[in-house]
């Protein structure tokens, strides 16, 4: 059960979240001019990342907000979490652990 | 019997509360204070069960955790037994019960054992290479021996009654052990006001100080006798208000984030246990730093014949003698690769033991403080020796050693000593369990002959022993720097100097891997995995044969893969291996260390979820009437729905066909509560519905409804339900039982990631209203006297229409909805109020033949209608036309989810399997849900079904079975004969339209 | 036990050929073992050679499981293939084929799957036979029970469509499925059990044998199986078809690659440029301490999520879910085995005094439809075999057929032919997942 | 016609020291832009705060941080119109979510010293004063449900739970309050 830094709420059990995928998957803002293989892209294509991957959160059963977070996928530490709209922090951000 | 071989005094045990308990139906006598094994022990018992493979006579190995032989099961009454547990481990209590496992018919003389005989022909992986003729004999013939030969203790066959507790905790720092080391770093941290939880597996804390002798002791910490210092140090523990000491309690697992996981034993110590409180709490502690202070295990040597009963670990018999008061034997070799297991035969030999030789098998000269001691004492010590064999059927009777040469070879006479009692040292393990848990790195340290932990990924700190910390005083000052710098790192400030960690102590190396032994003697077998049974020679043999990983041996022997994880035998068995392959050790690799460290009741992780708490049960308002009135409930995601109402003499199809019938003809009361429903309010709220269901709702109507179809982005529903507009900027949106969270979770998600710029906020209203659906010709007429300020005649309040008024009362949303084809009426009522506008609507409905309806007539009445339900009639593959719903799909919309998905090749195929009705030529026929359906009837090979069917039930009203299929192209078959295949044979069907009652909708509308 | 060793077919030579071929096997039987057992077992050999990488194979398979080994076994025995290696970057079997429940079935909807796993399953029938190693395929039966009325259609739904497709799957009372599994409990608890899905043909097998014993079958038609060799990159030439692989161990060239990497499944791809539909998953497991028998066949409850078998040497063999965050740290979280004893303990409240003895975790790829991939890639010459999520242990045998066919053809085997990459686009999902939720 | 007067007095358990359940309450979700739940928190008479995770209260109502964008007002059940109609008059015009949920959970009061204790049972959270002070309020999970727990003392909290999930929440409590 990890540690998650709800950037509302702060750090909470991965009890209060739910998973959402990979972040920044942007629905295109015009689907239907979206090639068969594009809109596969959208909806199955995903990177998989071994190592920082940017990941979608929901604190559902906290504040309920959506957010980001970089995770190292080998490892599982978070290296930071940020709210919706905002950009990554630049890959070179000190890695943090989450204290309780 | 009693406990003889008790010293006079000393020890830890209670010698005046005598505990009477029984081993394999024989009495014998403790004392409090006792483990089984220490009181067996007492009592002369050294065999105590017998092995896994070849059935040998096993004793007492250890004195705790690690204890690979003494298994036992301890009984307390027919459904509370517990199998494989640990003599060594299990506390004695007054009435305790306990069998030897694993031998028929006796402990003494057991059957099984005959396949030691065999022994030289079931060597490692020996299964893998036969039992292959002739084929399926292995499951047929094989298997069934070799399962009921293999297996320790017997599974309890009775449900468990005890109750088990879990527990979430915080802390600064989780010291795990109170060993020297690890009270040294509790008190540390207390004492600078962190928040400290300090657990231990043993039934107090002490660690390995419990056994030094409380008398003349050498063991000081800065002068102060041990057992002082520990008095004292438990007394300042106990009084910080901040710290929780948890004995009887094992760190079992580290998970991420340094969450450990910790298994709490509150009652099986205990005579008579209070049913009513837990027997184990799961804790599951968040630490902001760890420090672990696991010690280390003692190492047997591998020689042949070395697991006679009455062969034990030089640290066990210490604990045996200085905690519990027991005498192990009378007279005692000891075998030792290093100097710390000198202080055994010190001890023993000051009690009154007799010691026969001390065979140090190290080469070189060995020296130091305990070897001087030993001589002082007059004991026989015998360097540079090795071990040939034991003898003794049931305990061990004479050991055979024998010269090492320069070389470090056997040579020279065989020198044969009586005993019966042989200890042995090979050196001490340090337990990195936990922190390999934690996914720190471990490093070899080729002077400690050991892994020791590296480099943290957690923040965690290992302290004493289980670092190569082994000397008291220097564990002690290791500790209290711990202690204070893990206070220091989690926010509080240390005023004390913190001191300097010392460094790893090489003393307690010893000698990993099997003792040398005369080349070309094929001797007896030198175990090195005592559970298992697995040999230096199983060893070598996996080697020939390529296994060359340490994870390949593992799996090949099952070395290290028994009860105790391997914690005796991994390091031996690595050092053989590397040995044989001519490598390193640390090339051939350590074993990962796996969660739990000791076995942990399944129990414990279940905690209080049984039954009624296993999921929560969630019932509506109206939830005690139905059961009143006799209802069968199904489970329907987490809620309970009333199935059926029978009455006295009516099954299923009975009552379900007269509740059918009463909505047809009259009218019919049906509890809708658990249905989904979310408030989708502000003023973008109708942009957002329409971008989300795949309906036109700008121009529905204030005080309106809709079907609304809800897709994925991959073009499949998802789910379906009504929705009412009650403002241009509010709807009331309605969701399957099982779709709500899911539907609401999906809103939420495209509301904030896709258009976080809409005004529009969700609110699940789910448990606010209670909602009784009033269906059937009679509807209005019952309803209408109950109600004010509305109008429900059909032109102020047509099909699809939604207002709000009072019922008894009682604020209300009626909504004018039908499921079932019937005129049909939704009162939603504040959920307190449910049930009694739910007695106050059938009282009034009794003049007008109202009757009760559970979910199962609900799916007849609107199958008869040919309405889907999500789930059935889709099964997270079928697009709105595949169900018929074209329809439903707001036309000129540029987007909505799924649209573009519907576009693709797959989906937009007309052959895709599409919904139609079902009818078979014999009306009472009610087809099988989920029956294939084929084109013809005589088929030569099997061919792909063209579809399925979906829903099938008997209509009452129409008096003839129905059913419901997704029929590829379907819809062009209508008219045509298709099959239904069973296994007796095909059925014909008629595909029809899937609206089977009423297509105008007149009574719908009337 | 003196009957079980002494087994029939001792009349063979002690080594024979596999096949018409390169080198000889020791062969296994009963009587080879006696007569090593009276020499001290001195003369084994090695099951396999410890190969070093060769400069270029015609075909390299990348990833030393089940899936892998096997494939180089049938593109060396049935297409004729002379050189052949299997890079392994760890120890071979040591991924997801060393740390799965062993479950082993082919009662899947959808006839593409139904067809799939029952190949798989016809093969796993023979399978000691054809490789000369006891992976002890035990047909039990496997049980999947049915707790509401939703999984009473959805099972029925299988029991017909596997019919159809002449697989076998029968539908069971409750009361019929107590008689098969006596300790199970089926009324008095939160989800009560109204029937199951039993396919009598399905059951379990030892793991570690699987790989084993393709290895050493494998080796046996000169295939080399190449330990702690990691994939590094993809070499492709002007056209783009591949041309080597970089290793941790040197440039191998091939000309045709595939890869059997399950969890890392995208990561070597990537390599080539080619991205995969999948996720990678934490999938754990865990066995109580062994006791006598108890537990005959295989239980499998999807609804409340209890996966459970009795291992040969008598451990309670228990698969829990996967976490729910992609991860290639091959652990899990605490609550995703708690969640699995919670419903053990519910379905056999008897096993609340068993002890969990060992859990571990595995790292599954997922595909979106939680069917496999089994594949030409866009780039010519390279083969993808992956995407088997948490059950791809029982397709073993006929993954590795039908990838080796696959690959020795450019085309794919009628069998695999609907499980392509390019069915994510089209549309022409092979979707258990909607159909059943079925993981395992 | 029917007698409403006991529907909403309703008990799911007896109370005991650890656990009573408590009266029937008005219960808004107000959900929108800060400047509507500034206005609205005027209107009710409570203090302003963006705060996370924390309450507001004056002696009769409370608005309770849920998200960033969605506030649980409470007060006495009788005040629910009054409150309804309060908010809706400030907040005319402006965009927002005013939705009742006052029957769809259940409010029951935690409190005792074993009340940290008991409610760790099945809740993740730190509950020690220091990481979880009076004031705080927060969704989070009891077990299998979901819950919302708002310290209102020392060693007093308040658990409102969605009102079907109220009889597992409460018997959970209560076999940890046996805890010896």
């Amino acid at each position: 059960m990890l540690l998650i830094e709800c950037p509302y709420c702060g750090v909470r059990p991965e009890l209060e979240f739910v998973y959402g995928g990979q972040a920044h998957v942007a629905r295109p803002h015009d689907p239907a001019a979206c090639s068969d293989e594009q809109w596969a892209e959208f909806l199955y294509w995903r990177e998989n990342a071994k190592g920082v991957h940017a990941e979608r959160w929901r604190h559902t059963h906290g504040c309920g907000r959506f957010f980001n977070a970089l995770r190292d996928t080998t490892r599982d530490q978070f290296l930071a979490t940020y709210r919706v709209g905002e950009r990554p922090p630049a890959a070179s951000s000190r890695e943090r652990e989450p204290q309780p | 019997m009693s406990g003889d071989l008790r010293a006079a005094s000393g020890g830890r045990i209670d010698r005046n509360r005598v505990l009477r308990f029984r081993f394999d139906d024989r009495e014998y006598t403790g004392a409090a204070g006792d483990t089984l094994a220490s009181a067996l022990l007492a009592n002369g018992v050294h065999l105590l069960g017998r092995s896994f493979k070849y059935h040998r006579p096993r004793g007492v190995l250890s004195a705790g955790a690690d204890e690979p032989s003494a298994l036992v099961t301890v009984r307390r009454d027919a459904a509370r037994m517990t199998p494989n547990l640990r003599a060594t481990q299990v506390e004695l209590y007054e009435g305790l019960e306990a069998f030897s496992q694993n031998r028929w018919p006796s402990l003494e003389l057991d059957v099984g054992a005959v396949s030691g005989l065999l022994s030289p022909f079931i060597p490692a992986g020996f299964y893998y290479k036969t039992f292959m003729w002739p084929r399926g004999a292995w499951h047929r013939l094989y298997e069934p021996k070799i399962r009921a030969a293999a297996g320790l203790g017997r599974a309890p066959e009775q449900a468990d009654p005890d109750i088990y507790a879990n527990r979430f905790a915080h802390c600064d720092v989780l010291v795990v052990g109170a060993g020297p080391a690890g009270l040294a770093a509790a008190a540390a941290a207390a004492g600078s006001g962190a928040r400290v939880i300090l657990c231990d597996e043993q039934s107090e804390p002490g660690g390995s100080l419990l056994a030094e002798p409380a008398a003349h002791s050498e063991a000081a910490i800065a002068g102060e006798p041990a057992a002082r210092w520990l008095t004292r140090t438990l007394r300042q523990l106990t009084a910080h208000p901040r710290l929780t000491l948890l004995t009887r309690t094992t760190a079992f697992g580290y998970f991420p984030h340094n969450l450990l996981g910790l298994n709490q034993r509150l009652s099986d110590h205990l005579p008579r246990p209070d049913p009513g409180q837990p027997r184990e709490r799961q804790w599951q502690v968040r630490a902001r730093e760890v420090v672990l202070a696991t010690g280390a295990l003692e190492r047997p040597l591998v020689f042949p014949g070395n697991d006679r009963p009455g062969i034990l670990l030089a640290g066990a018999a210490r604990t045996y003698l200085n905690r519990f008061g027991v005498l192990p034997g009378s007279r005692v070799v000891l075998v030792t690769a290093c100097d710390a297991a000198y202080q055994a035969a010190l001890d023993l030999h000051r009690a009154g033991v007799s010691v026969s030789a001390i065979v140090d098998v190290r080469s070189g000269a060995p020296d130091g403080p305990l070897l001087e001691a030993a001589r002082l004492a007059g004991l026989p010590v015998e360097t540079q020796a090795t071990v040939l064999g034991t003898s003794g059927r049931l305990r061990v009777r004479a050991i055979r050693i024998q010269k090492l040469d320069s070389a470090g070879a056997p040579a020279g006479p065989v020198r044969r000593i009586r005993c019966d009692l042989v200890l042995m040292s090979g050196g001490l393990t340090p337990s990195v369990h936990l922190f390999s848990q934690s996914r720190g790195k471990l490093a070899w340290d080729e002077s400690l002959a050991a892994f020791l932990p590296g480099q943290a990924v957690e923040r965690v700190r290992s302290v004493g022993a289980c670092r190569g910390v082994f000397s008291l005083a220097a564990a002690v000052s290791d500790g209290t720097g711990a202690g204070l710098s893990a206070a220091r790192d989690a926010g509080f400030s240390v005023s004390a100097a913190i001191p300097e960690a010392p460094l790893p102590e090489s003393a307690a190396a010893g000698r990993p891997g099997a003792l040398p032994q005369p080349p070309g003697v094929s001797g007896e077998k030198a175990f090195v995995d005592w559970q298992n049974d697995v040999t230096a020679r199983d060893l070598t043999l996996a080697a020939r044969e390529g296994f060359r990983s340490i994870e390949h041996v593992k799996r090949y022997t099952t070395t290290g893969m028994a009860t105790d994880q391997g914690k005796t035998s991994n390091i031996n068995a690595l050092a053989i291996v590397a040995r044989e392959l001519g490598e390193a050790m640390p090339r051939v690799g350590l074993t990962t260390f796996r969660m739990p460290y000791t076995p942990v009741s399944f129990g414990s992780f279940a905690g209080f979820a049984r039954g009624e708490l296993f999921d929560p049960v969630r019932a509506t308002p109206m939830h005690d009437w139905a059961a009143r009135q006799g209802a069968v409930f199904e489970n329907v995601g987490l809620w309970k729905r009333a199935r059926y109402f029978p009455l006295p003499g009516e099954d299923m199809h009975a009552a379900v066909a007269r509740e059918c019938l009463a909505v047809r003809e009259h009218c019919g009361i049906f509890d809708a509560s658990t249905l989904g429903k979310i408030e989708v309010a502000g003023k973008d709220a109708a942009t957002f519905m329409n971008r989300m269901y795949v309906n036109a709702w700008a121009n529905l109507a204030v005080g309106r409804c809709r079907y609304g179809i809800l897709l994925r982005d991959d073009g499949f529903i998802y789910d379906d339900g009504v929705v009412a507009r009650m403002a241009p900027d509010r709807f009331h949106v309605t969701t399957t039982t099982g779709g709500a969270a899911g539907v609401l979770a999906l809103m939420e998600d495209y509301r904030q990631t896709e258009w976080p710029d809409l005004d529009v906020w969700l609110t699940s209203t789910t448990e606010q209203w209670a909602v009784i659906a009033l269906q059937g010709p009679a509807a209005r007429r019952v309803l209408e006297p109950l109600i004010e300020g509305l109008d429900l005649s059909a032109g102020a309040m047509p099909h699809m229409s939604a207002a709000r008024g009072r019922i008894c009362g009682i604020p209300m949303l009626l909504m004018r909805v039908s499921f079932t084809g019937e005129l049909g009426f939704e009162i939603n009522v504040p959920a307190d109020f449910g049930l009694p506008v739910w007695q106050a609507v059938f009282e009034t409905g009794q003049a007008h033949g109202i009757t009760p309806y559970g979910t199962e007539a609900m799916h007849v009445l609107r199958a008869d209608k040919g309405y889907i339900i999500v789930g059935q009639d889709t099964d997270g593959t079928v697009t709105p036309d595949d169900a018929g719903l074209a329809w439903s799909i707001g036309k000129g919309k540029p987007d909505f989810l799924g649209k573009r998905a519907l576009e693709r090749p797959a989906l937009a195929s007309p052959y895709r399997k599409q919904l139609v009705g079902l009818l078979t030529r014999d009306p009472q026929q009610v087809l099988e849900e989920g029956a294939q359906i084929v084109p013809g009837r005589h088929r030569s090979a099997p061919e792909p079904a063209l579809g399925h069917v979906t829903s099938s039930y008997h209509s009452a009203r129409l008096g003839r079975s129905i059913a419901l299929a997704l029929v590829g192209a379907g819809r062009s078959r209508i008219g045509e004969t298709l099959y239904v295949s069973m296994p007796d044979g095909d059925i014909p069907v008629q595909v029809t339209s899937p609206v089977f009652y009423d297509p105008q909708g007149s009574r719908l509308n009337g | 036990m003196l009957v079980a060793i002494f087994d029939a077919r001792h009349d063979l030579p002690p080594t024979y050929r596999l096949c018409h071929r390169d080198q000889t096997m020791q062969r296994f039987s009963g009587l080879s073992l006696l007569r090593r057992g009276l020499s001290g077992h001195r003369d084994w050999q090695p099951q396999w050679r410890k190969a070093e990488p060769k400069p270029a194979y015609d075909a390299v398979i990348v990833g030393g499981g089940g899936h892998g080994l096997g494939a180089a076994y049938y593109l060396a025995r049935e297409h004729g293939l002379r050189s052949v290696a299997v890079l392994e970057k760890g120890w071979i079997g040591g991924g997801n084929t060393g740390r799965n429940t062993t479950i082993i079935r082919s009662n899947y909807l959808r006839d593409e799957s139904a067809a799939l796993y029952d190949h798989a399953l016809k093969m796993w029938e023979g399978l000691s036979q054809e490789l000369n190693y006891n992976v002890m395929f035990s047909p039990r039966g496997v049980m999947m029970l049915a707790h509401t009325v939703h999984d009473v259609q959805v099972f029925k739904r299988h029991v017909h469509a596997n019919r159809a497709n002449g697989v076998d799957n029968e539908w069971l009372t409750p009361e019929e499925a107590r008689g098969v599994c006596p300790v199970l409990t089926t009324d008095g608890i939160r989800y009560p059990v109204l029937g199951a899905a039993f396919q009598g043909r399905g059951g379990t097998a030892r793991h570690d044998a699987v790989a084993w014993g393709y290895a050493r079958a494998a080796d046996a038609l000169g295939v080399d199986i190449i330990e702690n060799c990691e994939v590094t990159g993809i070499r492709r030439d002007a056209r783009g078809a591949v041309q080597a692989l970089e290793t941790s161990r040197g440039v191998i060239q091939a000309r045709r690659i595939g890869v059997c990497a399950a969890g890392h499944s995208s990561v070597i791809l990537r390599m080539a440029g080619v991205r995969l539909p999948l996720e990678s998953y934490p999938l754990q497991a865990l066995v109580s301490e062994p006791v006598k028998p108890i537990f005959p066949c295989v239980v499998m409850s999807n609804t409340i999520h209890a996966y459970i078998s009795q291992s040969d040497k008598g451990e309670l063999v228990i698969g829990a879910g996967t976490d729910a965050y992609t991860s290639y740290t091959q652990r899990g979280g605490l609550h995703i085995s708690s969640h699995a004893l919670e419903a053990i303990c519910e379905l056999f409240p008897m096993f609340r005094r068993m002890r969990m003895l060992r859990n571990w975790g595995g790292i599954v790829d997922v595909s979106p439809d939680r069917s496999p991939i089994i594949a030409r890639t866009p780039v010519p010459g390279l083969y993808v075999n992956c995407g088997w999520g948490t059950g791809g242990f029982k397709a073993t045998p006929g993954s590795a057929h039908l990838f080796a066919w696959t690959i020795a053809h450019d085309r794919p085997h009628p069998i695999n032919a609907p499980f392509t990459i390019e069915r994510f686009r089209e549309g022409r999902l092979i979707d258990e997942a909607a159909a059943a939720a079925v993981a395992h | 016609m029917v007698d409403l007067s006991s529907a909403r007095q309703q008990q799911v358990l007896a109370p005991t020291p650890l656990l009573k359940q408590l009266p029937p309450a008005a219960r808004l979700v107000l959900r929108g832009r800060s400047q509507v739940l500034a206005a609205a928190a005027d209107a009710l008479g409570l203090p302003r705060s963006e705060t996370p995770c924390r309450a507001v209260r004056s002696d009769v109502r409370a608005a309770l941080w849920l998200g960033p964008d969605e506030r649980l007002l409470l007060g006495s059940a009788d005040a629910a119109a009054e409150m309804h109609g309060l908010l809706q008059r400030a907040l005319a015009g402006m965009a927002h979510s005013l939705v009742d949920i006052g029957h769809g959970q259940v409010g029951f009061e935690v409190s005792g010293a074993r009340a940290a204790l008991a409610l760790n049972t099945g809740c993740p959270l730190d509950l020690d004063p220091a990481s979880f002070p009076p004031d705080m309020c927060t969704r989070t999970v009891f077990a299998k449900a979901q819950i919302l727990l708002w310290r209102t003392g020392a060693t007093t909290f308040r658990l409102e739970t969605a009102r079907s999930f109220a009889p597992y929440v409460t018997q959970i409590l209560a076999l940890a309050g046996r805890e010896s």
